[in-house]
């Protein structure tokens, strides 16, 4: 029990949430809570020694955030 | 201990009138090099503070100037002495080409700052005391009271003119 | 990284996450997500992967501005 | 070994002060502060070389980040 | 809704509307989780693992030193050694960039082990070469349809 | 480590609890997409928890696997509904125009010198950075015809490991070079997808 | 022949090929499972699709529709990566593995189907293809439970009852199967009717029920 995996734990959780429920229901909302669960899955692979893993998962995560943003553009120009 | 805060201290002051005194003579406070930069004057200025001061502020936001430059070479020196300072204004200059910055004040504070930054060290402070000084310096100026410090920006702006 | 440092880091991570949910406008997000960073950074650095932090510091702003593409203001606030 | 300790509080102060803050233009230079604390912290706590690269990367990335947010704030760019 | 409709028929007409599905789908995988939650306490980790991590904060390959000379043989207690005759080759290959970075800095270790060589690569390409194989033909057909239905409509 | 263990699984118990009845309530199809991404999150995090390098070793597929499901299944979500790129001036911001190449050439280079799985998702990050920012010249068939190769030259170099693991030293080299360029031009295909580029 | 704990794995050993630590394996339950599979590959490759009949009304006039060859070759491309999904998941020796191959028929799958360009069609495929996406939690967080809690992923090691498997990975393996796997259930209701190309929406079926032979006896043998 480091103390990166407390600190990842709650971040995921918080993240869970905050991505789950975001504030203002919209997709931007959405997308943004979404980074917040991703850095707490970086904090946990952190606490293991996982880097290549976590370098990994950071580049995975800008190119799946340009596949949905793409998404996102387009069903707000077609409202 | 004591001693130590009281270096710090100064080093907060001599750092903050370095990357004063540059900024100013490199123009930052005139207008805003990028869009970003003169939204932040805007809302500095509404919300009590002066623009042009406001204008300083948020080139110092959008891109390394003068006293990331600083910061980053007192690092360098922190590291490496005078070529880790070196280093700190390469790396300075390559942050401002990225961050579509056209001055060079941020390079040349930098190289100001390491020979700054050196020549105390030969008399006693240590390049720690600089780091911990600059953040105590750009926290007077962007996080305490952005109306005041907006002010205060541009009267010394003023006096360059 | 001893315990106070831990503590205070993870005051600014924990800071940055609530904040981000609780935070209406989107440009408040953004910024919160840049202090949850921001907090995570020193825990990379006292592990001493510095090579992971250079390029996850360069690549976390890439993110927001992919993000940003659909952030325009006129949407929203005046 | 004071400073590391003065520039992590600072760092928090920062973070608690744009959290506050309600405009987004003012939120800006709070985090500003907080970035020169993080990038000043990664090399006091790691004295080597790599960690003065690591804390420019880290500088200039969170100051792209701030600089893209503050021109889509503005408007994005004026053309013409 | 006509009332006199028994719940059986209600049901199945939730069912069988496709929109439906995902929402079902998480309830049923709700309901196993909650039934999981109870066992979860109980589950044991077993110390007895394949591929164990070793760390040693002093060595300039960090989170990756597994040791081992190169070309020669490394104990890598992967599953089935003996299918393997030149398991822990890759593990403690370094090349001439990466011997070079591992004698200069301390602090690349990632880097050095994501060059060619080291045991990710052992156990992607080596022990368990048949997932990497899958995982890019998995990769292959997502991104034939991705591309089939962006050229059909574009 | 020991007791890490059930606390993370029932961390990551909790977070399917509540993300997934966050997907039993919502209607939106585009809604739901954005949280299966938050599902292939709390999927790894199950891996991450066994922390051995196998578990790492099995996050890279994992990881490719998510991202690539996520683009088939945008792609039909935008042919379904019959989406079209947006009309209208492009977003344009300063750093968009000095950003990109210096990023992508740091970002492109580090990636060439990690080879494999990540070093083909960190060069596809800088390379579909520079095609949002900057555009592009339409050269699907080229990008996937290396592709398609370089998956053949991964099958040949898995047959090396298998069957004539004396030549291991080639089938590392090989491998790693292949993977690559597999991942990297993927992923690159996906910048040029978003279509138009502005016109600078 | 091998190191391995156990010879006699889901009946008598037919054949074993090893590539590193995945050994693939045939036993009497599995080869048949196999054969099947690939009569219905062979299918895919040499079968040529029908054509729809549309009979327009009030007279005897019908004509069929025409069949877009790209639509064509598109769509018997994923039928056979799906067929070699499919007998690669049934001779698979390792859980891991077991579960990509798994991931893999579901993607297949998508793509069979979104080929269409009708649009009820695509709503299908498209929420088939959430819930194929969800399930990767329950397929890989299950592989992952056994890995975390027998030490081993190999079916070699778990069927020889000495390793306890939690019950909780069982049922996440079966769960994640019925996602990936779940297409023909309402697919089929969308589908025949409205949509030419047999033998490639044949295969949507096949893959689905090979899968969930072959995950129960995994399940039933761990």
């Amino acid at each position: 029990m480091t103390p990166e995996f407390i600190l990842g734990c709650i971040i995921l959780i918080i993240g869970v949430i905050a991505a789950g429920f975001p504030r203002p229901m919209t997709y931007l909302g959405r997308l943004i809570s979404l980074e917040i669960p991703g850095f707490g899955l970086l904090l946990i692979m952190l606490a293991y020694d996982e880097m290549l893993a976590l370098l990994t998962f950071i580049g995975v995560t800008a190119i799946s955030t340009f596949v949905l943003v793409r998404a996102i553009e387009r069903k707000e120009a077609a409202e | 201990m004591l001693g130590e805060l009281f270096h710090i201290l100064a080093a907060a002051i001599i750092s903050w009138i370095l990357f004063v005194t540059v900024d100013i003579f490199f123009r930052l406070p005139e207008a805003g090099g990028v869009s970003g930069a003169s939204a932040i004057a805007r809302d500095i200025e509404a919300g009590g503070g002066a623009l042009s001061g406001g204008t300083m502020m948020g080139n110092i936001v959008c891109s390394p100037d003068a006293s990331a430059g600083t910061l980053l070479a007192a690092c360098g020196v922190y590291v490496a002495g005078i070529p880790g300072g070196l280093v700190a204004a390469a790396l300075v200059f390559i942050g401002n080409r990225i961050c579509h910055d056209p001055g060079y004040a941020g390079t040349t504070g930098a190289v100001l700052a390491t020979f700054v930054v050196y020549g105390f060290t030969q008399v006693g402070f240590a390049a720690t005391d600089f780091i911990a000084g600059m953040v105590i310096a750009i926290l007077t100026i962007q996080g305490l009271s952005h109306a005041h410090a907006s002010r205060l920006l541009a009267r010394l702006w003023r006096v360059r003119e | 990284m001893d315990d106070l440092l831990v503590l205070l880091f993870a005051a600014v991570a924990l800071i940055g996450a609530v904040s981000a949910h609780l935070q209406r406008d989107r440009f408040g997000k953004l910024i919160a997500v840049g202090i949850v960073f921001g907090g995570i950074a020193p825990f990379i650095a006292a592990r001493g992967y510095l090579d992971v932090l250079i390029a996850v510091s360069l690549i976390v702003p890439v993110t927001t501005i992919i993000i940003l593409l659909i952030c325009r203001r006129d949407a929203h606030d005046a | 070994m004071i400073a590391i300790y003065l520039v992590a509080a600072l760092a928090v102060f920062a973070a608690i002060r744009a959290t506050v803050e309600k405009n987004t233009g003012r939120k800006l230079p709070y985090v500003n502060v907080m970035n020169f604390a993080i990038a000043g912290t990664i090399v006091l706590l790691l004295n080597h070389p790599l960690a003065l690269v690591a804390a420019a990367a880290y500088f200039v990335g969170s100051t792209l980040e701030a600089n893209a947010i503050a021109s889509t704030y503005a408007g994005g760019e004026q053309r013409g | 809704m006509t009332p006199n409709r028994s719940i059986i028929t209600r049901i199945s007409v939730i069912i069988s509307r496709v929109e439906n599905l995902t929402a079902l789908y998480a309830l049923l995988a709700i309901v196993v989780v909650v039934l999981g939650l109870v066992s979860l306490p109980f589950i044991a980790y077993q110390n007895d693992q394949l591929y164990e991590k070793t760390l040693d904060p002093e060595s300039t390959l960090d989170p990756y030193d597994r040791g081992g000379v190169p070309f020669g043989t490394t104990p890598v207690k992967a599953q089935y050694p003996e299918n393997s005759p030149y398991a822990g080759y890759v593990t403690a290959y370094l090349t001439p960039f990466s011997q070079w970075l591992a004698d200069t800095t301390h602090h690349m270790g990632t880097t050095i082990v994501a060059h060619p060589g080291g045991i990710i690569d052992e156990i992607l390409y080596n022990t368990r070469g048949l997932d990497t194989v899958v995982e890019t033909s998995i990769l292959f057909v997502a991104f034939g349809i991705a591309s089939y239905l962006f050229r059909r409509d574009s | 480590m020991d007791v890490a263990y059930p606390v993370g699984l029932v961390v990551v118990a909790a977070a399917i609890i509540i993300g997934f009845t966050a997907l039993v309530r919502e209607k939106d199809d585009l809604h739901r997409i954005l949280l299966t991404d938050l599902a292939e999150i709390l999927a790894l995090v199950l891996i991450a928890l066994v922390a051995t390098d196998l578990a790492e070793a099995l996050i890279l597929p994992g990881l490719v696997v998510g991202i690539s499901e996520l683009m088939a299944v945008s792609e039909v979500y935008i042919a379904k509904e019959g989406l079209r790129a947006p009309t209208g001036p492009p977003f344009r911001i300063e750093v968009m125009n000095s950003a990109p190449g210096i990023l992508a050439l740091i970002l492109v280079a580090y990636g060439i010198v990690l080879s494999g799985f990540t070093g083909g998702v960190i060069a596809a990050v800088g390379a579909v950075f520079y095609f949002m920012c900057r555009g592009h010249t339409e050269q699907f068939e080229l990008i996937e015809t290396v592709s398609g190769y370089a998956w053949a030259f991964w099958i040949g170099a898995f047959f090396i490991f298998m069957f004539l693991p004396g030549y291991w030293f080639f089938g590392v080299m090989i491998a790693g070079g292949a993977i690559l360029l597999k991942v990297m031009a993927k992923m690159s295909l996906v910048g040029t997808m978003r279509g138009g580029g502005p016109d600078v | 022949m091998f190191n391995l704990p156990t010879t006699n794995i889901g009946g008598p050993e037919l054949f074993v090929l090893e590539f590193g630590d995945i050994v693939t394996y045939f036993s009497p339950y599995t080869a048949a499972l196999f054969v099947f599979a690939l009569i219905f590959t062979v299918l895919a490759i040499v079968s040529r699709p029908e054509r729809q009949v549309d009979f327009a009304f009030g007279g005897d006039a019908y004509y069929t529709k025409v069949v877009d060859p790209d639509l064509l070759r598109f769509q018997r491309f994923m039928a056979i990566a799906c067929g070699l999904a499919t007998l690669g998941a049934m001779v698979t020796g390792d859980v891991f593995n077991f579960t990509l191959f798994a991931s893999m028929v579901g993607i297949t799958n998508i793509g069979i189907v979104a080929a269409y360009r009708n649009r009820h069609v695509l709503n299908a495929a498209f929420q088939y293809g959430i819930v194929a996406m969800l399930a990767s939690i329950p397929l890989f967080g299950g592989a992952a439970i056994v890995l975390a809690s027998t030490g081993t992923l190999s079916m070699w090691e778990l069927f020889g009852g000495a390793m306890a498997v939690p019950l909780i990975a069982k049922a996440f393996l079966v769960l994640g199967v019925m996602g990936e796997g779940m297409a023909p259930f309402y697919i089929a209701k969308a589908e025949i009717t409205r949509a030419q190309g047999a033998p490639f929406i044949l295969m949507v079926h096949v893959s689905s029920l090979l899968l969930f032979l072959r995950v129960t006896e995994i399940v039933i043998s761990m």
